[in-house]
């Protein structure tokens, strides 16, 4: 399935980009499961969702939690704990 | 009721947003508000320059939805968020949040609900910049500890 | 820290109020303040006009005092209170209680403490005019109440 | 000893005066005496100080209860609860 992943504040200083779409396997259907899939791409992306710092995110700009499942064409979106206020 | 949501780069001026959140709900007998400023100083040092990022579309919709939980638990009459993104100096106002009701209860409680809500769930990232270079605001935890004061019993 | 405490019979402008307060404090990250609105109906029907009456000297005194006791309870970096009294008309502005400090938390708690004690210990009295003819307006029970909630254990 | 007294609001309009300057007999020194006293002047005072109806008191500007006492030359005010804000 294709989603658009969208990348802000300090995580998209990390990746070095703000979003990208990508072409997931069928079984790549949950946030966890994306975070898993992202970490395979190398030790950037692996720091990033190593549970060292607190990586949030939303669906269809919807806040949810990593067993949250996201659809064809779907935004999904990683950022850091917000700071806003 | 009456509800209007801004995320703007421009500054606003809280005396003309009053009068117009008072103009819409002419039967309210308490005003509250609440301003955030940027503070000059930060743990590394004297801040020249708040940038502030945001999720566009998001949070506008987040903000939606802190009012309306807002409006669901205290009898308010009227509603007013802004909240700014961009580059900000020091001083420069970065939030407001007003809420109109008959009694003064409602509209603090529901400023400071929305407040402590708005701090963990809207997407706003604020970057200092100063004599120290930049760095990220650190999410705080009593902000965190702030929210869950809120929580209803399930 | 800046405390100033006026009692009048003319208007307030909230927005030049809020920014001199603001002026005082440049260190503060939170501002929040309350105003008080002649609201337009009483139990007894359509209010045409309110006429406060107070108790001069005692009343500047009382407000110094409630001032200063939230001083010495919250942070805060400063405090602007203001108190109409004379004759004013529905959706007039009756009160203005603003409060600065580092951090939201001391402000929101400071103003609802002032609002809380102004309410039960500043020498005011409000007189509703209307079709009904005129009545004094009865003190709440609740006022009290929600004074009683920030007493301190001895 | 001589005192002033001062009237507010409801309790105004019942007395009918805002205020006067009283003599009082050498025991009246507290609140709760001067309640007694005046209401020795008729049914308007004493009902007014009968307990049917809240009548706070201060003494120089400070809030004061039933047994706060007065001296020489003290400003003792009458009112109802207060209604401000």
């Amino acid at each position: 399935m294709k989603i658009t992943i969208l990348y802000f504040a300090r995580i998209k200083e990390v990746v070095n980009y703000s979003s990208e779409d990508v072409v997931l396997p069928e079984e790549v259907e949950t946030i966890i499961a994306l975070k898993s899939w992202l970490s395979g791409r190398g030790a950037t992306w692996q720091k990033l969702f190593d549970g060292s710092g607190v990586v949030r995110a939303a669906i269809n700009h919807e806040l949810v939690d990593d067993m949250a499942t996201f659809d064809e064409g779907d935004e999904v979106a990683f950022f850091p704990p917000v700071t806003g206020g | 009721m009456y509800l209007k949501v801004s995320v703007q780069p421009g500054d606003f001026d809280v005396g003309a947003e009053l009068q117009q959140l008072r103009a819409a709900t002419p039967q309210a007998g308490a005003l509250v508000n609440f301003v955030g400023l940027v503070r000059d100083v930060s743990t590394d040092g004297q801040v020249s320059e708040m940038v502030i990022e945001h999720y566009p579309g998001m949070t506008e919709k987040a903000l939606q939805q802190i009012a309306q939980q807002a409006m669901q638990r205290w009898p308010l009459l009227g509603i007013r968020l802004i909240h700014r993104v961009g580059s900000l100096t020091a001083q420069a106002q970065i939030v407001l949040v007003a809420a109109t009701s008959l009694h003064r209860q409602a509209a603090f409680e529901a400023c400071a609900f929305m407040m402590d809500y708005l701090k963990t769930e809207a997407p706003f990232w604020k970057k200092e910049v100063g004599d120290f270079g930049q760095h990220w605001v650190e999410a705080r935890a009593s902000d965190e500890q702030a929210k869950q004061q809120w929580k209803l019993p399930k």
